[in-house]
């Protein structure tokens, strides 16, 4: 198993839940984040005190998932959260030990 | 031999009498509770308490970072019970009461503790006609006042001060700074000859003034200026702003103590300073950094406000308009510069925004006063606009050095025996949870 | 040789002179400042501007996105500010002034910038006994009543427009809707027969068309209908919607100009509808949805507030229950229908909330106000109700074609020069950011 | 022969007459609408409006936890509709009519829905003057008093129970508990001789009593006292006690129904009671805990306030400064009795704010109302201190009986037909979805 | 070692940190967040409006644990948290390779 | 490729964003997280209910970087959020065994 965690344009979120629904997904962990990176951030004005915000309002996705369905996962995040344009984000992939579920104790696969 | 009485005699006097209740006596007319004018000052005094609770509050708390939130609330809220007990206590006989050969310097402590004010006393706003209100209510009404202004201060000092010492410091402002440059205006002092109907000297340049001393004595906040410190909720912040615009109404519409045209006027040139002054800021931003902003356009507004305040009770509505786009102008390059250019930490810009937006104010009521339709009674015996200006100057001058120096000794004492800031660990903490054990939030 | 008079002949005219104070001529009596009177319209003058903001300015605020929050609150202050200049310049002059021989069609330009409006004038608020109150009070507090409207109509259009149309926008409307209106209403032109005490036309049948047609004409937002829009902070709306309802008492009961007997039945029948309207949507939800919920209730209080406006003069506290139900529950089914059969994007319900609101209520009183204990004055020549409701309805036929047209083509002129809406991107990222260079919350 | 008048005699006359509109007679002087104290109860009608909503409302709705939030604005929003409509219906007749034979008891159901107050009808606030305000204004103004009296009632219950069961709470609880009690207090009732300005033991006993009760019927919170369940949102909860504070004004200062001496010394003592609450409850906590909170600060002008409130009308300055230092003090400590040694959850500590802080005003003002330059007025008759004491102990004894035993029979029979408490799995969601449908914040 | 993500119900976070307390884990990271899996969401109704809310609030829990201490950790979790209702959660595992403690420097097993 | 997970004090995220940009880290992703562990929390106070807050405002940062970055990453955060006091914080590494850019598509440390 996989932990495919997605780094996306908030307003994006409803696109790609309905994309990975579309593919199988049954099970997304979302966080609300900040992220620093290449887009830059605005400038906010407050009475002359001038600030530029670096961490731009990103969200975090989470997604356990089995081995063989990591590049379908990665394939569709990338077409729905996509603009084209700079800060659509990452999508990082890390090895899944185990997995429980806790209200049956299941493992594995099942417990997805 | 007793002559008749002839009919004519009768109808004569029967005539006079008919006219008695229309005509004034030349002689003092009876003096009259009036209960007009007593539910007008009534609603007056709720108006400006709620300026400071929950206005001013909410104003200032929403700028601050979300982990002093409620240190600000606290201060606003703890300055509306201390001050008023100060008042009762001293303040009003210091400010209002009558000094006797000292008059022109103080008014004595003869009316300490509601002394000599009796349930009944009577205080004449209309001498004309004998229409008075409860002396009490002139106290309570007051009171408002002598809580609002230390209340302006807190902005200087904001998310670094001791609440302990804000204590001490509010309540010795209040009796050595507030009650005498307030007797000497509007008590009959030396400064008597000042136009400034609601506070431009004694509440706005007052509390500028000791907000700058205050600010460059306990030195910037951490990170200041490189640190972003955006307001937290500027929700909190237009409905505070919002609160004190309504609030205003009372504060200078009802400094003339009567419901009658002069408030109806002071209403209108108030409004339309405030409404100015911040359409000023926001074009002034808006031209300058490309955008306005809501923050721009309510410290426009309260520019406004704070510049008509002295103004209000002599100038028309072109004057207000002409006033309250100077303070928007001028205060708005006057945060620039002390920001920026001086960089000092007056956290709320409370010195740019009231002390300047006073000083604006008190000198331009000598000449709109006079001029546009001002002088809104139409007096007989107008002075000349230099004379005016000359009495209005003098009350600057004095204000801004008393009030400089005063709270400079102050702050002074109370560092020696209390300190004035927090440390440096309860500063990066936030001063809710370290000097009230509370947070402001939990969503 | 002369008849000595008469003890009686002198006791007569003392009688005569005894219940002189008490009787009034039938000459005209002697106009005087009431200041009683003015005491409640500078009260009712806070309360007004107090309904706008930070009233209307939260409720709205608290339904948006919180993406959005601050360019509703930054719409609401500058409406605030710009319009009450632009009713000092020019809009009482058409609304309130007298047109001479135009008088029907519009009040014409004497009394702009408040000319001819002396500090000392008086208006009249009692013609039997000669109470008045200061003429400019009446020129501020109908200012109130400007500014509130256009404010109403940011509904229609929230979380999409350009900040500096809307400027455009609220200037011209006032000037070509609204002071028009109020004229033909109010300024005796020729709807001045309609019952309308506090601005059923004037105001909420006007703010409800305009919302409406500029919705159809800027377009739904990006997401509308499919996209979860969920107001951002309800406890913001919830504390507007209170501060509607207590400065909606001196909308209603101020616009009879008076303390007085009618102020009280005004303020109680305002208060009966406002109850009752809240009750009836919250109770139309629970059995609709399952659920009473909290905007349901505000929602109906401000619908029953809105209804009961244009009657709160006539009807009496039956005829007020009735109204407030029949709001609840007309506007309730008006928002689902608009929602969700025409799918029509009137983002916060201006138009079924106070458009449909005000229709019903001018209709309903010529009903209620004929019946149930109504005429709260038991006037001699009430008209037939049939009359009556011919009155009400070419008001509400006028109100709505004028508007509506007059709103089409201010904003196809506005969106030539300058369009009307923000791009797509900056309605995803918000006008806050995009429009203001803010962020409403940092916590 | 008829003697002819002499010169003296008219001129005795005439001078009689001369005089007559300043003196009054012996006899009942005329009754007239005295516009000053009809807008000053317009004004505090609105102000006590504005105490529960959004007053009270925001107060609550901060101290719960966020997903509860909306579940408070709803109870205080829905009780100040049903109330209104039940005030209106019967509430006021049963309270303030006139019971004929029974009147001791109650006011029988001659005035309900209105009947019998004429849109004319005046009601004498100056029996000397005869100056009067509209009877409707004094329906108005009791029935907001008749609001707020429940709406504190659900801090006891807070955060736990059914939506639809406080519904049906509130209705029979005005009729059953409030209206009595008021009548007995204020109606003419066998409780008249109590010295009760505005309200010790007709709200706030009764709240606090009723809240105890239920809190104690309905159960602890889970995870009370172990799980921590802090405020969610302390500004709103200053703001919200910021309104109150200013709201309370009307409260107190509107319950002579004059704007006159009384209601400026009503106002002043009633801001001295806050003021030193809230310092005593401060300090309190600074001696106790170590730090004083902002929450302890409000919580300690409440007790001050409820506290004052009946002694409001008999005290002077001195007499508040005390009883708002005893009331900070007890009050501060009854807290501390309830929460940690009985445990009983009332949730937001009514019964030791407002229960015990009305038993001590309501017994105190015997005291001070008889000493420290209290008896206001200079009551001529004044009863000894004792006898006072006597009539006051009454009163407690009467509305702690009663209310505690009606709330216990209301309670046990909504139980029985509706359930009063939300399932486990409701209160661990929050009221907010549970009930109604509704998120309070989407950040 | 290994680092534990558990998904859990928010108001069960109490329970879990004190059985976790109790069976010797020391340091935990816990973030709120949003859940989209078997467990429906509720709907929220504004003016009519109707809006199922697909996102339910979740608490993410991150252990930082020593391998053998896995198996009782991921125990614990389940006991603590679960209701035996849909949406108890789930707990996944992935290695840990690395572990410093800011303060001191210290690495592996003596960092956590 | 590594992911690097550090957990710090909040008032140290802009010191420690500036000492990783001056070391070449070009991405990081912020997430606002509560901490338990050795460090004690405050205690709050209302109306006498005296609650011990457990948890502690914390700012856990997510670093992906060439397994080769790695140590210098850990050394500049251990450096620039260190006060050494109690509580300064953790930094976790787990193995990234695939990243991917939205918008282009890239894969491997292009992605980064
Ligand atoms: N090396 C990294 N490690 C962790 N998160 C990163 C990294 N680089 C970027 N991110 C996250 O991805 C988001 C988008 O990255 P950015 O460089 O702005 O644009 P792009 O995705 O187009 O390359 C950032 O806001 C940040 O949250
Ligand atoms: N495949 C997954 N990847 C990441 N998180 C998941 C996954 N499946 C479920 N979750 C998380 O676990 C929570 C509970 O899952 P859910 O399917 O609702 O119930 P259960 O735990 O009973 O199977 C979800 O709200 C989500 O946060
Ligand atoms: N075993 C762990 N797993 C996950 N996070 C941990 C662990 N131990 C500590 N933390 C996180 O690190 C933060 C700091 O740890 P703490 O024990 O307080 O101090 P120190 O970092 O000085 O050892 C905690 O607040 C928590 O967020």
């Amino acid at each position: 198993m996989k932990l495919v965690i997605a780094i996306i344009k908030p307003f994006k979120l409803d696109d790609v839940r309905e994309a990975l629904g579309e593919v199988g997904v049954q099970g997304i962990t979302v966080t609300e984040v900040k992220g620093y990176g290449r887009q830059k951030g605005h400038t906010e004005l407050y009475r002359g005190a001038e600030y530029v915000i670096e961490f731009i309002p990103k969200v975090k996705l989470e997604i356990a998932t089995n081995a063989d369905q990591v590049d379908k996962v990665i394939e569709t995040i990338c077409h729905s959260a996509g603009t084209g344009q700079i800060g659509d984000g990452k999508i990082f992939v890390v090895d899944l030990e185990q997995a429980t579920r806790i209200r049956t104790g299941e493992t594995g696969s099942d417990a997805l | 031999m007793k002559k008749p009485i002839t009919k004519k005699f009768i109808i004569a006097i029967s005539l006079a009498l008919l006219l008695l209740p229309l005509v004034s006596f030349s002689a003092e007319p009876k003096v009259y509770l009036s209960a007009g004018d007593t539910a007008w000052m009534l609603t007056c005094t709720a108006l400006v308490l709620f300026m400071t609770i929950p206005g001013l509050a909410l104003f200032y708390a929403g700028l601050v970072r979300s982990k002093n939130v409620l240190s600000v609330l606290m201060q606003c809220f703890a300055i509306t019970c201390l001050v008023s007990l100060v008042w009762f206590a001293l303040g009003f006989s210091i400010a209002l009461g009558n000094g006797g050969a000292m008059n022109s310097v103080w008014g004595g402590l003869a009316n300490a503790f509601g002394n000599g004010i009796d349930f009944d006393s009577l205080y004449t706003v209309d001498k004309s006609t004998g229409a008075s209100i409860p002396k009490i209510l002139v106290l309570m009404f007051q009171m408002t006042f002598a809580i609002i202004t230390p209340a302006l201060i807190i902005g200087g000092f904001a998310e670094r001060m001791k609440f302990s010492s804000m204590l001490w410091f509010s309540a010795a402002w209040v009796l050595l700074v507030y009650a005498p440059v307030c007797h000497w205006v509007w008590g009959g002092g030396f400064l008597k000859d000042t136009w400034d109907l609601a506070g431009g000297t004694v509440v706005h340049i007052n509390a500028g003034v000791a907000a700058l001393v205050a600010a460059i004595m306990l030195g910037r906040r951490k990170g200041f200026p490189n640190t972003p410190m955006p307001p937290h909720n500027l929700a909190l912040t237009v409905a505070g702003a919002s609160m004190l615009w309504v609030g205003w109404f009372g504060f200078n519409a009802g400094s003339g103590l009567m419901a009658g045209n002069a408030a109806a006027m002071t209403m209108l040139v108030t409004h339309l300073g405030a409404s100015t002054g911040a359409l000023a800021w926001m074009f002034m931003e808006w031209k300058k950094f490309g955008k306005p902003s809501v923050l721009g356009i309510v410290t426009g507004m309260v520019a406004g406000l704070g510049t008509i305040t002295p103004a209000s009770g002599h100038v028309g509505p072109i004057g207000a308009i002409i006033i309250g786009l100077s303070a928007g102008i001028v205060c708005f390059y006057a945060t620039q510069y002390l920001k920026r250019v001086l960089k000092i930490d007056d956290s709320l810009d409370v010195m740019p925004v009231h002390g300047v937006g006073g000083i604006l104010g008190v000198m331009l009521v000598a000449v709109f006063g006079l001029t546009l339709d001002g002088l809104q009674k139409g007096v007989a015996d107008a002075p000349s606009i230099s004379t005016q200006l000359g009495h209005q100057a003098l009350a600057v001058v004095v204000t801004i050095t008393w009030c400089a120096l005063m709270t400079f000794i102050i702050l002074k004492v109370i560092d020696k025996f209390n300190g004035l800031r927090v440390n440096s660990d309860d500063e990066n903490e936030g001063l809710d949870i370290t000097q009230h054990d509370e947070k402001g939030y939990n969503f």
